[in-house]
């Protein structure tokens, strides 16, 4: 890694930046992207670092071509990304889709704004998150992370990159345009202080090589083109020789173990902090911009003697199921401030399986949260527990 | 919406009719200058003064010279500028 | 450094073109970089990545910054009628205005009373120097020189390494004359 | 009422065509798409079309925005979809006239396999490219008809792509007309646009336009009138060329003029007289004695 | 309406062919699409059929061209559908987008395949049924249906373009290849007795018009292209003129707007069919082609002895959240018979808010549920419940 | 071991580049897409590439299943995404030779975009479209290369657009090499799939190929043989002619041969020199004095 | 019309091409439109819509049909080899087998015993009757004459009405072909 | 999988040596008959029996005709014959 990749210091600079500063920083040497606000930054970042650093920058086509690339980068050895916003977005969950069933590591960047359609493009807003667990057809299992500051761009792109070429799939950032488009001090730590993961290869003969067959760890082993396994790769159901095979059997082999890939690794994958959990009474889950006036809001309320905790979801995908429906046994309701008419709520409230009330707080878009929405949405459902509380 | 209008210079008995006469919404100018530098008979100058936006609009210098082209009503990007042929 | 724990909040705008955002961005850099407090800068503009109203909403502090968003600002500077507009109202009891003379016209029935009011014609100043797109530089060291959000040391370190390549001697003497005026302003008792 | 008659004597005479409330419209100081649009509404003045017959779609783009700005029946779609938005629309009600106005980039870089394939089927729309050569609404990136050399964000170090010949693209795939203009040259522009409207079939006028702020900022090309002045100095009129000669490249004028105008039964005609096609087909069972 | 529209009779054809006669009788003059198994049945009926009744087909050049030729014929006063499978689904999201926000009517047939990706393209699952829900960026609500027979399809696509053309927004038709590619008796009524709804035009002068006010229903009146209205219509936020407006406060009252345009007339967009749910201890709760093996299984059990009902869920989107709410206060269990790893029955285990158990019987895809294996699916759910059936 | 040995003598001399295990293909008797499959091994053979260095693409679609059968690192990819893999693949790699073998559907219906820029970028990849006319996957629809006149699943009563010219496509948008051939003619597709593969650049061969079965059969043109043979008297070999002859029309034969083989900066060639050009782009802020 | 309450599962397999299908049509066609009762057809095949094997379950019943799949079949036609060995396992204890004697090797071995087994050269009639294409025609008449599935006129019908324009008098000689080597085939007590 | 050769003919000694020798594995074949039309010296002819699949192969009916072109070989799409030159 030459050092010209990896800025070390202090930068005034915004989340867009510092996303492509992680991307460089972990070894990212592939880009091919689309301009969309509020994600250009991004890609515009990576025009003017990645040459210098011996890396390929290609403004593509389209969202469909960029991410079309990125995969075919991936299997060309390389750590590849691309960024977007909603309407890039869209038009990528077809062959997002293909970087699953293919298992192509590869970072997908969502600096999410208002939408639907074309929407607010400057504006911000929280309203794919459930389109990144959703929006590709068929059914498979997705990891997407989301950072709520410029620091966390930094470091949450690194991670992506790092749980992309563990587990060998697409990892989605999704961030939104306030984490993007503000400007905070990011700090870059040494170049050997950086935790870097490079993608397993095979290492056996290639006459007996399989390559979808896994241990338990559901991961997959795979080359790259011109490693000299002249692998097949395709979208189409396959066997363990990633070959087709059309009927109900191999696929229920191959897309049980990309699902197990996901829900068995879990552990590894959820990531939160948390905040004043024990014995608090109400909880804000929350995750994004939101988590700035959330925590604001939170440290007032505790302030004013209401026993609030808070849980930042840094992974939003997979979701930490186990998690909320262990807390929904001991606290009384969860607050989730979502820029968005419920998303996460909606697992949050499937999850709490009645044992404690799912309140959410909407933002249409356009921008997030105040501190005071976010205290004002604590305190109506302290009004909404009313009397019920009975719980611990 | 301010308009000005030039017409009927003071000396206008004395001198030929102006074939047409040029409306300026000034508000609405941008200071691109386009006007002033593809009209054909040089009618037009940038002025000094500042519009409601910070712009620098025309203002018809040679009322006499326009020859009614429409060039620069065509030309303006803002819709700024047109002009009224004498009847 | 500050020791005492300061929370500062300024409003910075303009039209797109006028470098709104570039003067946030190197008022936050002085103050993160150059001084090491924190600082958060919001940028907000019309369609796209295009022109139009624009401002930069800037948060000092000493502390954690949670929320980037400014809810009560201390400092409003105002590049354009519009900004000015929108803005002044919500400049806090005691708070500071900035404009620039020759673009803003200060309507006294819609600003508070109880303000200070500086006005600097930083624009004519740039255009004077030759470089129009040099008056924010000489309006945030304006503003610095008489706020002091930031010191003179950290702003010119800020300025140097924010400017295009080849311009910083320019910009650094755009600095030093908007910083001037204001030295000369407070010093002539406002 | 006396009043507002004096008024209305008074309005711009495009106003009629734009929607006042939203002006002034968002486009820089000098950007071509303004006098692209001016050009545009002298033309639908002139035609003497009921306006309630015209339709316009837009992508999206700095000159997406013209839908939005045009007092008619007007559609801001997706970027690079306007053209299959405007096919639906006119099969659907083929009384319409329905034109497409947008940029290089949502035309030709996200878009530029729906003109393909419009222009093949002969659908009857008029397309108007604002070439600005580059993304300006996105603060000027490279795009398929920038300059080889020229800076960009994207592009830092220069363009090292050729921009795409749009002529040469648009006669390829079978438009029946086909020009290219100068934004400032308003008149031929007019005279084009009108040319195009009134065309039977896939019609395709290309606008050169500067855009100072995105795209000449960083070329140094100086203000808009100063790129008004250099596209005019560096630009010929050379109407009906062979398209191969329209490519812009360093050293060359950039050829402007009217390329195409053919005639060819479009998308709907064919449709109607699909039964005189029966057994006329490549290839012939009785071989063809053809070259 | 023409005699050839409606072709009244009895017919034995296939799922799709279904579909097409279904949209020409209700009206559709206007198909845009792209072949793709196993829709393509759609797409040839209606090049087939299309012409003679004076309808235009186009076969477009992708499935992006033709969800947005689609939506240009709506505007241009056609009733105009699209028929595509997974990976055209996917690349119709943005557009589907465009439509809801401009509040387009129209209808797009989604007949499921094996997923993610290529996949199985000629067998059958229910992978994209979350997809439907949320596959396009930015939130709002959509309106799906779910036919489980042929039958179904040639009905289900009159009452999709009969809510198209009452809410004026897409219509998803969430079919699946078991049932687009089955044959079976479609018996077609005489034209007089299809229930046609065609939207509703506005009649006040041009000037005073403002395209999206709307009444209490929260439907907007809005004219073709062509009517004299000048709309303007884009994909921006907008206010009631229809203009952009490019803030957080027209965001909200536009959006809000279209979201209670679904919510609030929910009623009136549900549509379900129960089996003896009376007393049902355990409900199957079902849709699509898992409708028929969940008959049978529930007929078997019944006779067994076993107490157990079945919710059809004709409507799939908006969910029927207050029926499944109410159901869970009386019933154990909700046993949800899918062919992905879980979706719908994510819903249910939502709404149940731990009241009832929600148990999913997964099916990879390939083929749909045997009976048997809803049977056992249910078996199983009685063993979980063991001792703890306490409820009632 | 010995009789081991035997046999692999007698292996069919291309099996060492086929995935054996998958044969027999799913493609019916004597579709042309077999014959392209088999000039493209010949070729790889002869050309004596290490095959770990070789990669092949496809999208979707009968043809899209060759990179299925050929033994080599090979990627299916999505319908009508080859080429963006492709390039994708190429730039992270440069050393692989990497190939495209895709349908006409894929790559200029649904893909058509992609050919567009790709070629305009010069990425340095090359592209076997197997032309047969029609949609053979999904059963007989119309394609963007259907004849006109000619009837599908989805233009029952003949189709109406006119087919796209490849050629003059590929040459519009910057393709450094553009053939046609038929897939019998498998010695000259062989030498021409050579030639296009060591050439530097993007480069394009169009296989005619009959699709017995989804189009020749509703056009009555009879069996694979028979068609294979209809082909060949329809068609011309005409090396060099200006691809706007090349248009596939009734009562034409049909232009085969090589039409372009040009020079240019490949897209990776372009990065590295990129220093060059610095300040060279049009307009020329000095007048240029050229036509 | 059947009065008892009636339920028969049946597969037609064979190559693609062979008009596998179509047969299954035209045995539903005459079950539903003809007769009556209800009927399922279910086709599978290979990728997409293209060649290889290939099979059409249908099920006819007085009753409604919940389940369209064919679980238990009492009739197998098989045109292939294929065919014959993946679905022949399946076949009832009881259930009638029927091959295309030119294009079927019954192998004893995987046959089940307690099944009654009808061979009929049915490509080979087509081919004599030159229409290769028929012989899908000559063998569904010749399953419905041994198995009354339908009758003989709603056949017939289905049949005409079913096959391209043109065609329907050499397919209802086709039809009738088989259709009495059947009845032959009883009347010689097999 | 079924292969066929050809070669030494019984009267062998007699003729001169065919310059190659024509494989067929038979099962491949789908009968599309390419190779037999373009063998430029009709060495090869449809057999008139049928292979595991039901199609026609060719058969070597002019073994000493063949000139070892390969042309056969070439353009087969099902990779179902080829041809060894002799050495
Ligand atoms: C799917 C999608 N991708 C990207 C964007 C972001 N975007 C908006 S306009 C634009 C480019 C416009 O360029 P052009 O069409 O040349 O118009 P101009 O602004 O130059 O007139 C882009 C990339 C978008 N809106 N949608
Ligand atoms: C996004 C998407 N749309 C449609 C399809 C269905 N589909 C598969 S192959 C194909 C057409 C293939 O045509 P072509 O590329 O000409 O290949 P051929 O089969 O003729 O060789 C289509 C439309 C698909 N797989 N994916
Ligand atoms: S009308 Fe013509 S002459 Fe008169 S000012 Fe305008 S451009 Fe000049
Ligand atoms: S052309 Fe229009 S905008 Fe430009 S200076 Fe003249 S009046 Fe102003
Ligand atoms: S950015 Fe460029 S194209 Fe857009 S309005 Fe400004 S000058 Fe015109
Ligand atoms: S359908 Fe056509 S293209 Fe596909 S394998 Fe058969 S003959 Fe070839
Ligand atoms: S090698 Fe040549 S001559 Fe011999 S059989 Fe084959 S095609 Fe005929
Ligand atoms: S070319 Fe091949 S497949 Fe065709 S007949 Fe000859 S051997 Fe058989
Ligand atoms: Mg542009
Ligand atoms: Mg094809």
């Amino acid at each position: 890694m030459t050092s010209e990749a990896v800025l070390t210091g202090e930068h005034f600079i915004n989340g867009d930046e510092a996303c492509a500063e992680g991307a460089l920083a972990v070894g990212c040497r592939f880009f091919g992207g689309y301009p969309i606000t509020p994600a250009t930054e991004v890609a515009e970042t990576m025009a003017r670092r990645l040459p210098a650093v011996g890396g390929i920058f290609i403004q593509m086509e389209d969202e469909i071509a960029s991410i079309a690339a990125v995969l075919g980068a991936a299997w060309g050895g390389a750590k590849a990304m691309t960024s977007t916003s909603g309407p890039g977005f869209s038009l990528m969950m077809e062959n997002i889709g293909l970087g699953l069933v293919t298992e192509t590591p590869c970072v997908i960047v969502n600096v999410q704004r208002g939408g639907p359609s074309t929407g607010l493009p400057t504006l911000c807003s929280q309203g794919d998150m459930m389109q990144a667990r959703w929006g590709s057809h068929g059914h498979y299992e997705i990891i997407a992370i989301s950072p709520s500051s410029p620091q966390e761009m930094f470091n949450f792109t690194i991670r992506a990159f790092n749980l992309a070429e563990t587990f060998r799939m697409p990892v989605l950032v999704m961030a939104d345009e306030v984490v993007g488009h503000t400007l905070e001090r990011v700090t870059i730590p040494p170049a050997e202080e950086i935790v870097v993961v490079n993608r397993k290869k095979p290492t056996g003969s290639p006459e007996t090589y399989l390559p979808y067959k896994t241990d338990s760890s559901f991961i997959p082993v795979l080359p790259d083109a011109g490693d000299g396994y002249k692998i097949h790769v395709t979208g189409l159901t396959h066997d363990e020789r990633g070959y087709p095979g059309m009927d109900a059997k191999t696929q229920e082999t191959m897309m049980t173990r990309l699902i197990q890939k996901v829900r068995k690794n879990r552990d590894q994958i959820l990531d939160y902090e948390d905040y004043f959990l024990d014995g608090a009474e109400i909880v804000i889950v929350t995750y994004g911009s939101s988590v700035r006036p959330a925590l604001r809001a939170m440290r007032g309320l505790r302030e004013d003697g209401i026993n609030v905790g808070l849980l930042k979801l840094n992974t939003v995908w997979p979701f930490a199921e186990d998690l909320i429906r262990k807390l929904a046994k001991k606290v009384e309701a969860f607050v989730v401030p979502e820029v968005n008419f419920g998303q996460i709520s909606l697992e949050v409230e499937r999850c709490s399986s009645g044992q404690a009330l799912t309140h959410l707080i909407s933002h249409a878009g356009g921008g997030i949260h105040t501190p005071q929405q976010v205290v004002e949405g604590v305190k109506e459902t302290l009004r909404m527990l009313g009397s019920k509380r009975t719980k611990k | 919406m301010s308009m000005k209008m030039w017409r009927k210079p003071l000396d206008w008995e004395e001198k030929l009719a102006p074939p047409a006469i040029i409306y300026i919404i000034e508000n609405r100018c941008k200071g691109c200058g386009l006007c002033v530098e593809f009209c054909p008979r040089n009618v037009l100058k940038m002025s000094d003064e500042f519009n409601r936006k910070g712009y620098h609009p025309p203002f018809v210098a040679e009322p006499m010279d326009c020859v009614g082209c429409h060039f620069c009503e065509e030309v303006c990007p803002e819709f700024a500028i047109f002009c009224e042929n004498s009847a | 450094m500050a020791t005492k724990s300061e929370y500062k909040e300024i409003i910075i705008t303009g039209f797109g073109g006028q470098g709104i955002i570039l003067s946030g961005n190197i008022l936050g850099k002085a103050a993160t970089i150059f001084e090491k407090k924190n600082a958060t800068l919001i940028q907000s503009y019309g369609p796209e990545a295009r022109g139009g109203a624009c401002a930069a909403q800037v948060v000092i502090a000493t502390d954690t910054i949670e929320y980037p968003y400014v809810e009560d600002p201390q400092v409003l500077v105002c590049m354009s009628q519009e900004g000015f507009d929108i803005n002044v109202p919500k400049l806090i009891k005691g708070g500071d205005l900035f404009t620039d003379s020759r673009l803003v016209k200060i309507d006294p029935k819609s600003t508070p009373k109880d303000i200070k009011i500086y006005s600097i014609p930083a624009t004519a100043f740039a255009e004077e120097m030759g470089v129009k797109m040099m008056a924010n530089i000489i309006m945030l060291s304006f503003v610095i020189a008489i706020t002091q959000l930031v010191s003179r040391d950290a702003l010119k370190k800020a300025v140097a390494s924010s400017v295009p390549k080849g311009t910083e001697e320019k910009n650094l003497s755009g600095m030093e004359k908007g910083y001037q005026y204001g030295l000369d302003m407070i010093a002539s008792g406002k | 009422m006396k009043q507002k008659a004096k008024v209305e004597t008074h309005r711009h005479p495009k106003d009629e065509l734009l929607r006042e409330a939203r002006m002034p419209h968002i486009w820089c100081p000098g950007c071509g798409i303004g006098s692209a649009v001016s050009a545009a509404i002298t033309t639908l003045k002139k035609m003497g079309t009921d306006y309630d017959r015209l339709a316009i779609v837009s992508g999206i783009g700095c000159t997406g925005r013209v839908a939005g700005y045009l007092n008619l029946d007007s559609f801001h779609t997706t970027h690079g979809r306007a053209i299959p938005f405007a096919t639906g629309l006119k099969l659907a009600k083929p009384e319409l006239n329905v034109f497409v106005f947008s940029g290089d980039g949502d035309l030709f870089s996200i878009g530029g396999n729906h003109f393909m394939h419009a222009a093949r089927r002969n659908i009857d729309i008029t397309i108007f490219c604002v070439n600005n050569m580059n993304y300006g609404m996105t603060g000027g990136q490279v795009s398929a008809n920038t300059p080889t050399g020229a800076i960009t964000t994207t592009t830092p170090n220069g363009n090292t792509e050729i921009p795409l010949n749009l002529p040469s693209v648009a006669a390829a795939c079978g438009a029946v007309y086909v020009a290219r203009w100068l934004s400032v040259d308003v008149r031929r522009l007019a005279q084009s646009f009108h040319e195009a409207l009134i065309k039977p079939g896939f019609s395709f006028v290309e606008v050169i336009a500067p855009c100072p702020t995105a795209f000449g900022r960083r070329n140094r090309l100086g203000s808009a009138l100063e790129m008004t002045k250099l596209y005019n100095k560096n630009s010929v009129i050379r109407n009906g060329v062979h398209p191969d000669e329209t490519v812009i490249e360093e050293g060359k004028k950039m050829v402007l003029g009217k390329f195409v105008d053919i005639q060819r039964p479009t998308f709907l005609e064919g449709l109607s007289t699909v039964s005189q096609l029966k057994g006329t087909m490549w290839p012939q069972k009785k071989v063809a004695s053809n070259s």
